[in-house]
């Protein structure tokens, strides 16, 4: 029925079961779409989040899916710059995977705040102090240049390909890539930090304020690091997950090990500022502000083990197996580091978000807790939702992984 | 109204914690006279708008060995590094150098919340609802003070409004800077226990300037270095270590 | 030159292009931006000339001085008046927003009566004719009946002019009674006056002239009596040189406040009372000439020679260092011995009352000064007054029909001891409230009065005075049309019986009478609000001048009494032996029951008689406790595996009640303070109607008393 | 954001923020500008063909990209890099001199009954070039496509006069619901319609230079990129999950897709075609 529209030389499964797999998935975006409904014309009360807690479940998912969709941005920085054409078997789908989570991200951000409607003044009454200014203004831009990155893909669709018109400003965009991707790579750069910076700049919040260097918070560091290393686990793991589902090879091996190297090396330099970075917070910046650090670590249910568990378990470990190439080779293993990867990134941004916000500052204050309602989960998983539909419509009438063929034809 | 001609002033408080008795008619005076909108049904301690709110702190101690203390908490007016001024992005929020009172911009406010999560003294309030008053109730409103809209972040400004009928008096009787008696904030005036006095600290001879000298006085957080011009006051030894000392969660 | 089409265009062309370089296209943008973000959904604010105008809060009993700020003479906002001469200048957080009530959702629209009241009846809108032709032959059956019970009004708000109109109304029908609330702060008062051997006139308490006040359990420092006063006086006692003792279970505001706060074992008071004077008898501390004037001195000092301060101390928890010290420190200098409680919690047990109360004779405190005053009659017009009869005291299934006024007050008490006072099929009861409350569920018929600010209201002297005042209230509101005040609705009611109208059928006729009252008996001295010197009333020449003395919100206070001898006292009352050894026995306890004790704040225990915006205190912080919220010591509730601000229900013989548990270490260990808190913006009418909130769970006891319940909590 | 609105501040940090910021948007915007400007003027550019074909190439499958010469098996393994087109290609002659073209005797190579005439040079999206002699030349569509498309049901053929690429738009055709586009194999300028019934389509002439045939197919390649094609052909449709039979009794059925009518043959066609 839809088979014009799957690109030639490619096996894909029929219509049936694809509706089958989508409707489901349809579903949890509507329900979502009804609980963003209610957020944006009642009022963020439908929501968990309060006055001490005024970041929640949406913040912590914006910081966490622009960290690890930095994997377009470091495929594109890959491929285009440093011309690594391992590289250019995954970069379709990094784009895809890029732009689902900055526009996800987007998305949520406009529900989250009160009055979505002016987010335009940000533009034009920008505060150039704020880390969230910088944020704002990266992200529109980067999210114009992935979907500018995301044409040539859609327009190479076996029909849409067939107008003439499409196809030669497909190949002219293409051609210019190399600049956009450096603009992707800058920009991701800077709203990266900006993220990092966010919570590193608030000198309220001695369990999140670091130390400046320049003009920016060592936050801003971290997270452009931890970014880039977990970019491309990201787009291992989630290729990987891409191949597990519709059982299919999509790309050749070298490519995930390469990922993984890149994403190891990273990592490895990543702990290292971050193990010193926290010494210089535990014995310099919060003593000095009047809190002992390892007091953050008594309240409620944060122990020392969630910083042993971030920098450690999900930081060292993986870093380790990903730079040795024996057990990079083992394509368990692999996955496995790609995935503590990811989730030792997604550690550290709760504990950005979270975990700063539940500590308290003030000598009454006691430790908060706070936990998501439905319409802030309906939301998330709507997101979740709309990046499946996406990219399942796009893996199937669109070319995410150019080996693919060449696999199967081989 | 030039403000270049007008003399610089530092707005402060000190608030006398062995005074408070916890009685909250601070609280409601402040609602009353910002136009604050009574509480939604299901709005909590967590979720209502207070610009002023007065907490308590216990000394932890079992019974009896107990004591609680009131502590009215407002807008501390934060001096060096505003934390909530640097973090808006889109400038909603200022000092006013003329005065030191942070101002916000509800109108432009995009309720991003940031400046909330910047401040260490929970000062900021998010309008979670929209604002409803009963039906009737509009025309008790006071009527210097515009309400503001969901969506919005809200805090205390030292009855700003306040200031500025003052300033239009001095200015009606050709007068250059306000008389201080004039601009008394809300819950200053209310107080039942004269528990806040407020002045000017640039004001060397103010009551104010000469009361935070007290070795008693404090400020929260003062090693923010926020610079804060809210101080408080007490005899009570443990209040002063606690407020003081590391913080023991 | 020729201009062609062409070049107007082109000059229009270019005009927009140097215009974008000028500032003007932006900063239009800019504040048109802004603008547009002024939503609609907000509401207008009131425009118009700015006045100022003194009045008096209606809320309660203290009839605090105040200033409006008026906008088109509609109140905007109220302020305290500081330095008043009266003492009565400053606000509290429910007076602040007074002007709010009348726009309370709660608010009545109109007459209503319930249509069948024990069969799952429902509330309608009457008309008032209906309301009287309805009601009228019910009064008749009841005055006509000696089965049927009595007719009796209770009135909350005791001492107005209108409270004599009750009476004079009551009067006329044989086996009334005139009932007043069950817990007054000044009920200890009532109780000496009792114990007097001789008539005896009101009393207060001269606590400018006192150097020591005991308290037990009275809320001082929290809203009792005059609160600023009490506030001048005892806030800061380092400055006013004198002591505040306060016996309390738990501590309370007025017990941090307190000089020194005495923790007592719930119930223990009595036995606490007895021990002290112990001390006094032992070392011989009182006066010598009560042994004369206390008529039952003997049987007094027997009995008191049991209560030695080791055994007590074991009981009450209060060691025996302090039970002398305290004991000298009353006997030693001009003190106060006051028996009290918070304002929900009701009366204390006879016994208790009356021991406490003894305290003062033993010290020789009436007609002492720095000790209880006796205070002067209020002039008044209608000479005759009924005797007043707290609820409590009323006998069981005595009264037919009644008439409640002054719930507003919020002085509450159970439904279930209501119940207990009417007839057996519970009779008929009519309630005047401006609004809904949940007193509305036990009448029968709502009488839409004024809501304060739109009514004439007069505040007669505070519980606790050491001398008569009183001021009066001018409406600031047009009242509503479908309003009916309690002197129109006494004069219908009186028509629909047939004994007639008599006198003024106005409620400023009514106020204008005692004014007249005042100004012609020429005592005392008229204080106006704008702190000017006082004006004696001799000095008024006649009663219109007095009368707009009042009209600009003049407070007139009463000469002092002249000394006098105090009279003989029985200081036991009316006690027998037996309730005597139970006075002084600890609560009995079953198991590991926590004892519930119910707990608020004055004039601001019933949603609709306080402004919505107290939301900020009792909802949006956690100053004070609204209904659904109890508060428990943290040891006993990690005992109960319970968790700060965790869901719990709270089971009781007489039912359960669904609370959020609130960690407070200045609980004691045992004990669960639940609050008759209002949820002042959030409960729709029925809402408000079908919760009585704790007080729905509080056992009544056979003397009308319900400090203590013993309770279960369980996990929600 | 600009001078004069409010909250405009001449500080450097201010400046340096906004003129990033503005650097930024002026890239972008202006790539994309380029990349539209750009792609307007090669849709009016003849060789806009010639793009087009450079795009599709490179999305060919690495197996249809194969040279010629791995097809012949002079070497191993060898992707082609220049779209097909041996004229622009340095290592094509040097193969050419190693390897002496073989002299076949045979007139035409068959293979499982398509038989292709060896008197004409193959493009390798099936179709072929037969000089006429008379200095124009004949194109048509070869045994392999004719048999797997059978009669089309309409074809649409440049105008006389008109001018078609090598591996540009030769003509296309419509069968059933698909259109198909066939590649030129060579330069030239229409001379002659011809038809699927007249079994050729187009007569051109060339147009300049003698047209070079370097690129296309001839002689001994033709069997094993039959082979090879005939393999393709067979993946192509099992791409759907059918495994059907190719040949009957030995042959490549005429009308293939009647067999199983039901199948994306636009899919297969257009592969086959060389379309990506």
């Amino acid at each position: 029925m839809d088979k014009q529209f799957i690109p030639r030389g490619l096996r894909r499964t029929t219509f049936g079961k694809f509706m089958a797999w989508m409707i489901p998935w349809i579903l949890v975006l509507g329900f979502g779409l009804y609980a963003i409904y209610l957020c944006l014309a009642e009022g963020l009360f439908h929501t968990n989040m309060d006055n001490r807690f005024a970041f929640g479940l949406w913040i912590y998912l914006d910081l966490t899916v622009i960290a690890l969709g930095a994997g377009a941005f470091f495929t594109g920085f890959l491929l285009y710059i440093l011309r690594r054409e391992e590289a250019r078997a995954v970069i379709n789908s990094a784009v895809v995977l890029g732009l689902i989570c900055y526009s996800g991200a987007v998305a949520v951000l406009m529900v989250d705040v009160g009055q979505p409607l002016r987010a335009w003044f940000t533009f034009w009454h920008p505060n150039t102090h704020s880390m969230l200014t910088e944020v704002t203004f990266c992200l529109t831009a980067y999210l114009t240049v992935l979907l500018i990155e995301y044409v040539p893909i859609v327009l190479k669709n076996r029909k849409l390909r067939q107008i003439p018109r499409f196809l030669v400003f497909e190949f002219q965009l293409h051609k210019i890539m190399p600049v956009l991707a450096g603009v992707g790579t800058f920009l991701s750069f800077f709203h990266q930090g900006s993220l990092g910076g966010l919570y590193g700049v608030l000198q309220g919040r001695p369990f999140a304020f670091r130390e400046a260097l320049g003009i920016w918070p060592s936050t801003f560091f971290l997270f452009v690091l931890s970014a880039a290393a977990a970019g491309p686990s990201f787009v291992l793991v989630m290729t990987a997950l891409v191949q597990g589902i519709s059982k299919k090879k999509l790309v050749k091996p070298e490519v995930l090990q390469f990922l993984g190297r890149i994403s190891g090396s990273l990592l490895l330099v990543y702990i290292l500022v971050k193990a010193i970075d926290t010494l210089v917070w535990m014995n310099y910046t919060s003593p000095m502000v009047g809190f002992s650090a390892f007091e953050f670590y008594n309240a409620g249910s944060f122990g020392t083990w969630i910083l042993v568990l971030e920098v450690v378990v999900l930081g060292l470990v993986p870093a380790l197996l990903l730079v040795n190439g024996h057990m990079r080779a083992r394509p368990l293993v692999l996955l496995g580091a790609a995935l503590m990867t990811c989730c030792g990134v997604m550690l550290n941004r709760f504990v950005m978000t979270i975990q700063t916000l539940a500590l308290p500052t003030l000598p009454f204050d006691a430790v908060l807790s706070y936990m998501p309602s439905w319409e802030e989960v309906a939301t998330f998983v709507a997101v979740l939702a709309y990046g499946v539909l996406l990219y399942s419509l796009s893996f199937r009438y669109l070319t995410l992984f150019p080996q693919e063929k060449d696999i199967r034809q081989s | 109204m030039d403000q270049g001609t007008q003399k610089k002033s530092r707005y402060g408080m000190l608030i006398d914690l062995d005074r408070c008795n916890g009685c909250g008619a601070c609280m409601v005076a402040c609602a009353v006279e910002h136009n604050v909108a009574p509480a939604e049904h299901k709005a909590t301690a967590r979720t209502g708008v207070t610009w002023l709110r007065v907490a308590p702190m216990s000394n932890g101690g079992e019974f009896p060995a107990t004591d609680t203390i009131y502590v009215p908490m407002p807008c501390q007016q934060c001096e060096k590094d505003t934390p909530c001024v640097a973090v808006c992005p889109q400038n909603a929020v200022d000092v006013d150098p003329a005065t030191g009172i942070v101002g916000q911009v509800p109108q432009r406010c995009l309720g991003c919340r940031y400046c909330m999560t910047a401040c260490p003294y929970h000062a900021r309030y998010f309008d979670w609802w929209d604002p409803q008053w009963p039906k009737g109730m509009e025309q008790a409103l006071n009527p210097d003070v515009a309400p503001r809209m969901r969506g919005v972040v809200e805090k205390c400004n030292f009855c700003h409004a306040r200031l500025h009928t003052a300033r239009t008096k001095a200015a009606a009787e050709g007068r250059e800077s306000i008389n201080p008696a004039d601009y008394v904030p809300a819950c200053v005036e209310v107080c039942p226990s004269k528990a806040i006095v407020f002045g000017d600290l640039e004001d060397a001879t103010s009551e104010l300037a000469q009361a935070v000298k007290h070795p008693h006085v404090f400020r929260f957080l003062e090693k923010l270095g926020t610079e804060s011009k809210v101080y408080y006051r007490s005899d009570k030894q443990w209040v002063l270590d606690k407020a003081k000392s590391l913080q023991t969660v | 030159m020729k201009l062609t089409r062409r070049d107007v265009l082109r000059f229009a062309g270019g005009s927009v292009l140097g215009a974008l370089f000028t500032p003007i296209p932006w900063k239009l943008l800019d504040d048109s931006s802004i603008w547009t973000q002024n939503w609609s959904l907000i509401p207008p604010l009131p425009r118009g000339p700015i006045t100022t105008k003194f009045t008096h809060c209606p809320l309660c009993s203290a009839g605090c001085t105040a200033k409006a700020r008026c906008v088109n003479g509609v109140p905007v906002g109220l302020s305290g008046v500081p330095n008043l001469a009266t003492r009565n200048g400053m606000l509290c957080a429910v007076g602040l927003a007074a002007h709010h009530v009348a726009y309370h959702p709660l608010r009545l629209s109109g007459p209503q009566a319930f249509t069948g009241k024990d069969d799952g009846s429902v509330l309608m809108p009457v008309t008032l004719d209906a309301l009287l032709a309805s009601l009228g032959p019910k009064l008749r059956a009841v005055m006509s009946s000696a089965s049927a019970g009595a007719v009796a009004v209770l009135d909350q708000r005791p001492g107005r002019a209108m409270s004599r109109r009750y009476q004079k109304f009551l009067s006329g029908i044989p086996g009334s009674m005139y009932v007043v609330s069950p817990s007054r702060e000044d009920g200890m008062l009532g109780t000496l006056r009792a114990l007097s051997g001789s008539p005896c006139g009101p009393m207060g308490f001269d606590f400018e002239n006192t150097k020591t006040v005991l308290s037990v359990g009275a809320p001082l420092l929290d809203g009792w009596g005059v609160p600023e006063r009490m506030q001048v006086l005892f806030a800061d006692t380092s400055a006013s040189g004198k002591t505040l003792m306060q016996i309390e279970s738990s501590q309370s505001r007025t017990a941090r406040g307190a000089t020194t706060w005495l923790p007592v074992v719930p119930g223990t008071e009595a036995a606490l009372a007895l021990s002290f004077a112990n001390v006094i008898f032992r070392e011989g501390l009182y006066p010598k000439e009560i042994e004369r004037t206390i008529t039952d001195f003997p049987r007094y000092r027997e009995l008191v020679l049991r209560y030695h301060p080791h055994p007590i101390s074991a009981l009450t928890g209060v060691s025996p260092d302090t039970i002398v010290d305290t004991a000298r420190k009353i006997a030693g200098s001009p003190s106060i011995v006051i028996a009290g409680a918070d304002p929900a919690r009701g009366p204390l047990e006879k016994s208790t009352e009356i021991l406490v109360a003894g305290l003062n004779l033993l010290l020789g405190a009436p007609a002492r000064s720095g000790g209880i005053t006796l205070r002067r009659e209020m002039p008044d017009v209608d000479a005759g007054a009924m005797p007043e009869t707290p609820l409590h005291r009323v006998p069981d299934h005595s009264i037919g029909l009644l008439i409640m006024d002054g719930a507003e007050y919020g002085e509450s008490f159970p439904t279930s001891l209501l119940k207990r006072k009417m007839v057996a099929d519970g009779g008929t009861v009519v309630l005047l409230s401006p609004h809904l409350s949940a007193r509305s569920a036990s009448a029968d018929y709502l009488i839409p009065t004024p809501s304060p600010f739109e009514s004439w209201e007069e505040h007669p002297t505070p519980p606790g005075a050491a001398a008569a005042s009183f001021s009066v209230s001018a409406p600031l509101l047009a009242p509503r049309e479908t309003s009916v005040d309690a002197v129109r609705f006494l004069g219908l009611l009186s028509e629909a019986i047939g004994t007639g109208t008599e006198g003024s059928t106005s409620p400023e006729a009514v106020l204008r009478q005692r004014s007249d009252a005042i100004q012609s008996a020429g005592r005392g001295t008229v204080y106006a609000p704008d702190g000017a010197e006082g004006k004696p009333v001799s000095a008024f020449s006649n009663g219109d001048e007095a009368w707009q003395a009042f009209l600009d919100g003049g407070c007139w206070v009463d000469e002092p009494a002249a000394p006098a001898r105090s009279g003989r006292f029985s200081i036991l009352g009316t006690l027998t032996d037996d309730e005597l050894a139970t006075a002084a026995r600890p609560r009995q306890r079953e198991g590991a029951a926590i004892t519930l004790t119910p707990t608020g704040v004055r004039a601001a225990m019933s949603s609709g008689s306080i402004s919505p915006i107290l939301s900020k205190i009792f909802q949006e912080s956690d100053l004070r406790g609204n209904s659904g919220t109890a508060l428990i010591n943290p040891t006993t509730a990690s005992q109960l595996g319970i968790q700060d601000g965790s869901a719990a229900v709270v089971r009781s013989r007489k039912g359960t009640l669904q609370v959020r548990l609130m960690l407070d270490p200045a609980v004691r260990p045992g004990l669960l303070q639940a609050a008759v808190g209002p949820w002042p913006n959030g409960t729709s009418g029925t809402e408000t109607m079908d919760n009585e909130g704790v007080l729905a769970i509080c056992e009544v006891q056979e003397d009308g008393t319900w400090r203590f319940t013993d309770v279960t909590i369980e996990k929600a | 954001m600009f001078p004069w609105i409010y909250e405009f501040r001449w500080t450097v940090g201010h400046i340096i923020f906004l003129g990033v910021f503005f650097t930024v948007a002026a890239v972008v915007v202006s790539t994309v500008v380029l990349a539209l400007r750009r792609s307007k003027k090669a849709i009016a550019d003849p060789r806009r063909e010639a793009l087009q074909w450079t795009s599709e190439f490179e999305d060919l499958p690495a197996v249809v990209r194969a040279c010629r010469h791995q097809l012949s098996g002079e070497v191993k393994e060898r992707t082609c890099h220049h779209e097909f087109d041996c004229r622009s290609c340095a290592t094509h002659p040097q193969f050419l001199a190693r390897t002496a073209p073989a002299i076949h005797a045979a007139a035409e190579e068959s293979l499982c009954g398509i038989s292709m005439p060896l008197d004409r040079y193959y493009h390798r999206g099936h179709t072929w070039v037969k000089p006429e002699g008379d200095g124009t030349f004949t194109i048509g569509l070869d045994e392999f496509g004719s048999r797997m498309i059978g009669q089309p049901d309409a074809v649409a053929l440049p105008e006389v006069g008109s001018a078609v690429l090598a591996n540009g738009t030769g003509w296309t055709m419509r069968k059933r619901s698909s259109d198909l586009r066939v590649l030129a194999p060579i330069d030239g300028v229409v001379v002659e319609q011809g038809g699927p019934d007249k079994g050729w389509y187009l007569r051109v002439r060339s147009e300049g230079t003698e047209p070079q045939f370097r690129h296309l197919l001839r002689g001994h390649e033709i069997r094993p990129w039959l082979v090879r094609e005939l393999e393709r052909l067979e993946y192509a449709l099992s791409s759907d999950g059918i495994g059907l039979s190719l040949a009957d009794g030995g042959e490549l059925m005429p009308d293939l897709w009647k067999q199983s009518p039901e199948i994306d043959w636009e899919g297969v066609w257009g592969s086959m075609l060389l379309q990506a």
